[in-house]
């Protein structure tokens, strides 16, 4: 079928508002999220972690909490072999520690018990001994030679030699001649920023039940961003076949990229099939913080030289990430996402990686682009600021356009950046007038999006109602678009569908739940799927008809004749060639499986006004629009609340949240008591303004929207505390001492 | 761990004085029970005061009120006549945690919590409040700012539990307020705070002040200075200004995860005089 | 652990349960009851997501003990719904998208609802205030205003 | 012939050139000759690439056919949250 592509339609459900199908049960309690499942026999199980950022493990003896009445099981990296693959390694590294303990609360032993007290009072009873080592948790401080080591020998071989052993990856990027273009420059600034680590910070702690039975059969229930991903690393960790583990997702209380990674599954499992019966393991919120999540850290240095009438004519930005003890590759998204924005001539990227005694990275919300596009952002507009120049038509001068050689590499096809810049400069938030000590920021920012491995199947019931099976987890309200999806094709009411979230036996692979993925990609299938089931229902009436198959269209739900030649018989409906299915030929289904490309890339423009208090240093934030790029918005409440969400969890990234190490290197604040994400009262209405520039790559024209709406409140916010207080902020958060340190600097 | 809800005053203080391990008394339980969930602390037992009678009871008291010790912040929020007379009092009391929280908590439990950011402390030692102490002694009574010792200590001996706070009775052209710093909206602890009790004079000048800080010592300050700055003004800005200044001279805080050493120092003297400002408007508008 | 019986009522219907001193009221709740539309966020009264009411003032029951429960009265996100009817502000949460992952809605839920008891029109900075302490990841809280400010209104209408 | 854009990283497995040519009529053959001919950059392919056709981004899709003007970027392999 040629209809792979976008094509013009008017949507008949599609961009509406349907309540989602999972409404009641989310409003009533009913549903069952990761800690909410029993299991006949459960037992429970705690991990113990170290209190040490560094330590080697000299020792770990169990046998007296082995001892302990009601104690079934207690595993340590013992009990698990060595993977041989590097990522592997790391991943089951990071849920128990092998040798070293490499950040505080890094897992050494985890226990099963009859009761939660029971396996508390077992982890006082394990004796580990440590030989504990320097210590380093920021990233600038591992990059420096003599710096403690945190893993020697994970450098790559794109690493220079003579640098720290903690650099492990190093990648640069762009194109044109740095050194003519800023010479063209009428000004240069050059600043050099830092951010805090920052935890994706979902209300839901991770939580499992695990059963592994004596013949090898095994069941996961848990929050996750990706069953099928899950059973991979599972299976492989503790040497299971797929086939043999069952992954069942419960529903996710958010994830935000942090639930793409296993943290105590495989523990969990292992505690199982050494006791031989169900173990339940709920981390604790300190235990979440400390480790599971957290983003990257950053420390960069961004250079932009600008004419007087606000053309860049040159930009490069050094970027060095931490992702904690692990090797890991986020600081390559940022440094090609840095520049993205813009048509440049000469644009140079550098970044790299540098492990630290932190947990491991995980994704969080278009990861690495944030922190590079709030340099950016922020350089360009100090530059706007040193001409006196509008920020928003400073960037729509310079905005990157179809045709433009993007930053990292490729050439953009139709994409929404002008539009979105336009919207957001034709807004009458823009022209709003500002008080006393307010400022407003302006940022763009962009994301890659991306499709992956994508299985739907879709049953025509023969009452005319239609299931719609898919593999990722609804994070934020998919199942409504899928169900919209579908109706939308099959020309049936979104009631007559109901889409669920299959199990890992139930259904092909597919990715997870990542990478703004979802509506995109499995909307897709779900399209191929339903006219997949419509090519076999039209084959259905023309067997009843007598005609040729290719006699026969889909119109409005229901199978007509095509055209004059075809025969005359009236449309025949869903419902009814379901209802006769047995009889033509049996059940009727459409499946489609493919690892989708094409989603195409997403930008998006936020607006922000804020007030500071010179005398705190509080930043009170008084209006925020976001102007975002949807491509075809499917259900746009819910895509709002994509673009909602994100902006509050940048606004926070920018004002208050970061992970706070002492000089022992533990984290001090692993609790939302003082990690501080937005409340309520903290925010305004987040005005939301949803563009449509279809993708080309999808038959609606559909974008992913999860990401980007993250991307530009870092610098939307430093630009408007910035420009309220008449000094540049560099350092995220801006948490009020900070600000109030700067602005006393300032005088 | 045992759990005894005591009916009398002098059944919870038999139990706490007699027993040798480790003993808490539950009012609110909003601290007792997060310590209990990390692990901080163990008791053997926990005794629950809450239905003791008159624990729960507000009763007018010599032109003032009697706060029992287990009256919840929403309740407190809810009396109308502790509102008017020391409306910087409750609106302390009631910055401690979410709404959820303030079902629960408790005036006297923030003071023997001892935290020396409790939000209810600066207030109550401003205000002049005493508590009333039932212990293996009898009675006694005294003064708020005697309690705490240092972070997480009190001076009430084994056996003692704070029973009500007692609120006096105010002149006509009074009142008080309380401001704290805190990064967010809500949800934080104090990262310096300030209580301004004030007495007017029939011409409008503050006649007398209490002046307490949190969150810049072990325990709350009374900053006699800076309330004496204020006395005989109309608190102009030049005072405010002076004011503030007297306030952050007598700072001794730390530097931890919530703010800097500079940071208290400072944000503790604009605390001081804006919730002055407020207290003066306040009494001011008595008539 | 001795274990303490307690008698109570939940939703209105007489409860009885037995557990250990230290048990919260929300374990009580979850593990004891089966009532796991209270969630467990923090354990330590910062996010909400347990929130219940007792004798009719809205607490985390991460912060009450299972024994003080003796004689008290419960509701809980699971007594909200009248039968098969759902609550106005249920049912506005659904209609205005004000839940995306919804693991933080059932407090949320229990507290405009105490709120709205209190106070029928409140302001959005009231509102704002009043539910400060049920955290929210995924919305921005923007469609939780709208929805809860949606069925105050059809409250008062009604 | 092919001409492959390759990010600044990898030119130095590539005899310092920013743009390679190569024999591919699909992404499979591609990454197959790029590796044959430059054996520095088969760690960095190992660990995952994607590929840009005409601007259009791919994480896998050996089958993906070039043209012989297409333009073909070299990207390292996505990820998100």
């Amino acid at each position: 079928m040629a209809l792979d592509s976008y094509q013009k339609r008017t949507f008949k459900q599609v961009g509406t508002r349907p309540n989602r199908p999972d409404g009641v049960d989310k409003v009533t309690g009913r549903a069952m999220y990761g800690a909410d499942a029993t299991a006949p026999g459960m037992l429970h199980a705690k991990v113990l972690r170290s209190p040490h950022a560094h330590a080697r493990i000299v020792s770990i003896d169990t046998a007296a909490a082995e001892a302990l009445p009601g104690v079934k099981a207690v595993v340590t990296a013992a009990d698990f072999g060595v993977p041989e693959d590097a990522f592997l390694r790391d991943v089951q590294d990071h849920c128990m520690a092998r040798e070293k303990a490499l950040y505080d609360g890094h897992a050494v032993a985890a226990v099963a018990a009859t009761t939660l007290a029971a396996a508390k009072a077992a982890l006082k009873l394990i004796k580990v001994q440590y030989e504990v080592l320097p210590h380093v948790t920021d990233a600038d401080e591992a990059m420096k030679p003599g710096a403690p080591v945190v893993q020697a020998g994970r450098a790559y071989e794109n690493v220079p030699a003579g640098m720290s052993e903690n650099v492990t990856h190093h990648c640069e990027f762009g194109h044109g001649d740095l050194d003519a273009g800023f010479a063209k420059a009428d000004h240069i600034i050059e600043r050099h920023f830092k951010t805090a680590a920052t935890h994706q910070g979902y209300i839901e702690p991770n939580a499992c039940l695990a059963s592994v039975t004596s013949d090898g059969k095994a069941e996961l229930w848990v929050c996750t961003q990706g069953q099928f991903f899950y059973r991979t690393l599972c299976a492989a960790i503790l040497g299971m076949e797929a086939s043999q583990l069952r992954v069942t997702a419960s529903e996710i209380g958010g994830g935000f990229g942090g639930k793409t990674m296993v943290y105590m599954e495989p523990v969990a499992l292992a505690l199982s099939r050494k006791a031989g019966r169900p173990v339940k393991l709920v981390l604790t919120r300190d235990e979440v913080f400390r480790a599971t999540g957290p983003t990257v850290s950053s420390s960069m240095d961004v250079k932009i030289g600008m004419t007087k009438d606000g053309r860049i004519t040159a930009g490069q930005a050094v970027l060095r990430y931490s992702g904690g003890a692990f090797p890991n590759t986020t600081v390559d998204m940022g440094a090609q996402a840095a520049f993205a924005a813009y048509d440049l001539d000469a644009v140079r990227t550098f970044g790299w990686n540098v492990m630290t005694n932190r947990p491991k990275e995980s994704a969080y919300r278009a990861p690495g682009a944030p922190l590079s596009i709030y340099g950016v952002e922020s350089v360009v507009d100090e530059l706007c600021q040193h001409f006196g120049l509008d920020p928003l038509k400073v960037r729509l001068l310079n905005a990157a356009t179809e045709g433009t050689k993007s930053s990292y590499g490729p050439t953009f096809p139709a994409i929404g950046l002008k539009a979105t810049l336009e919207a957001a400069l034709a807004h009458p938030h823009y022209s709003a007038p500002l008080g006393t000590n307010q400022g407003r920021g302006v940022s763009c920012g962009f994301w890659f999006n991306f499709g992956g491995n994508t299985c739907v199947s879709l049953s025509v019931n023969t009452d005319g109602t239609v299931g719609v099976t898919e593999g990722n987890p609804d994070i934020g309200g998919s199942r409504a678009s899928i169900s919209l999806m579908a109706a939308e094709e099959l020309g049936i009411p979104y009631e007559k569908i109901r889409t669920i979230v299959a199990d890992t036996s139930s259904l092909g692979y597919n990715d997870v739940t990542d990478g703004s993925r979802v509506t995109f990609a499995v909307g897709l299938a779900t399209i191929k799927a339903a006219r997949d089931a419509i090519r076999k229902m039209c084959s259905r009436a023309a067997k009843i008809w007598g005609i040729d198959e290719e006699a026969v269209e889909w119109v409005d739900g229901a199978a007509v004749p095509a055209g004059p030649n075809a025969g005359k018989f009236p449309p025949m409906t869903l419902a009814e060639i379901a209802a006769v299915s047995a009889e033509t030929g049996g059940p009727i289904s459409g499946h489609y499986e493919v690892n989708a490309d094409g989603a195409g890339v997403s930008f998006g423009v936020h607006l922000c006004d804020i007030e500071v208090d010179p005398e705190t240093g509080a930043s009170k934030v008084l209006r925020y629009t976001v102007f975002q790029d949807a491509g075809k918005a499917v259900h746009p409440s819910y895509v709002e609340g994509q673009m909602q969400g994100g902006a509050v969890q940048g606004i926070g990234w920018a004002l208050n949240e970061e992970y706070i190490y002492g000089a022992d290197g533990k984290l001090q604040n692993p609790g939302f008591l003082d990690y501080r994400i937005p409340v309520s009262s903290d925010l305004p209405m987040i005005d939301t303004v949803i563009l449509e520039i279809p993708n080309p790559g999808h038959p609606y024209g559909v974008r992913g929207v999860g990401e980007t709406g993250i991307v530009p409140p870092l610098a939307a916010t430093a630009n408007a505390v910035s420009r309220a207080v008449g000094v540049r902020m560099t350092e995220l958060p801006m948490s009020p001492p900070k600000l109030l340190k700067a602005l006393e600097a300032k005088g | 761990m045992q759990y005894v809800a005591a009916k009398t005053a002098d059944e919870a203080v038999a139990l706490l004085a007699g027993h040798s391990g480790m003993a808490r008394v539950l009012a609110g339980g909003t601290d007792l029970l997060v310590q209990l969930k990390s692990g901080m602390v163990e008791p053997d037992l926990v005794v629950d005061i809450k239905r003791i009678p008159g624990m729960k009871d507000i009763t007018p008291e010599a032109g003032g009120f009697r706060i029992g010790a287990a009256v919840s912040g929403a309740e407190l929020g809810e009396h109308a006549g502790v509102c008017a007379l020391w409306p910087g009092v409750v609106e302390g009391f009631n910055l401690i945690g979410s709404t959820q929280v303030q079902g629960r908590a408790t005036m006297a439990g923030n003071l023997c919590n001892a935290s020396p950011a409790g939000d209810a402390v600066p207030s109550l030692v401003a205000a002049d409040a005493i508590a009333r102490i039932h212990g293996p002694n009898g009675s006694r009574d005294c003064p708020i700012g005697d309690i705490p010792a240092g972070p997480g200590r009190t001076t009430l001996a084994k056996g003692e539990i704070v029973t009500s706070i007692f609120l006096p009775a105010r002149p006509a052209r009074a009142s008080d307020a309380y401001l704290r710093f805190i990064p967010r909206t809500e949800m934080d602890i104090a990262v310096a705070s300030a209580g301004v009790s004030l007495v007017l004079a029939a011409d409008g000048a503050v006649a007398s002040a209490r002046v307490a800080l949190g969150a810049v010592a072990p325990t709350v300050l009374l900053a006699e200075e800076a309330a004496r700055v204020i006395v005989g003004t109309k608190l102009d800005d030049d005072t405010l200004a002076r004011m503030a200044a007297a306030c952050s001279a007598i700072c001794k805080p730390i530097t931890d995860k919530r703010g800097t050493i500079e940071f208290r120092t400072k944000t503790a003297g604009v605390m001081a005089k804006r919730a002055a400002r407020i207290a003066y408007d306040r009494a001011g508008a008595k008539t | 652990m001795k274990t303490i019986h307690v008698s109570t009522t939940i939703n209105g219907d007489p409860a009885e349960f037995i557990c250990t001193p230290d048990e919260t009221l929300l374990d009580v709740l979850r593990n004891r009851l089966g009532l796991t539309g209270a969630k467990e966020g923090c354990g330590t009264g910062d996010c909400g997501a347990c929130s219940v009411t007792v004798n009719g003032r809205l607490v985390c029951s991460c912060l009450v003990l299972g024994a003080e429960a003796q004689d008290a009265e419960i509701s809980t996100i699971e007594g909200m719904a009248d039968a098969d009817t759902l609550h106005p502000l249920q049912r506005a949460f659904i209609e205005h998208a004000a839940l995306q992952c919804g693991i933080c809605t059932p407090g949320i839920l229990v507290a405009a609802k105490a709120l709205l008891e209190k106070n029928p029109d409140p302001s959005d900075e009231e509102l704002r205030y009043w539910l400060a302490g049920n955290l929210c990841r995924c919305t921005g809280y923007d469609k939780i205003i709208r929805a809860v400010q949606a069925a105050a209104a059809e409250m008062r209408g009604a | 012939m092919v001409k492959v854009l390759l990010w600044g990283t990898l030119r130095s497995a590539a005899d310092g050139q920013a743009e390679v040519e190569v024999a591919a009529r699909t992404f499979k053959e591609l990454l197959d000759e790029l590796v044959a001919r430059y054996p520095g950059l088969e760690p960095q392919i190992r660990r995952g690439v994607s590929l840009a056709l005409d601007g259009k981004i791919y994480r896998e899709a050996w089958f993906t056919e070039i043209g012989p003007d297409s333009e073909v970027v070299l990207m390292p392999y996505m990820t998100g949250g």
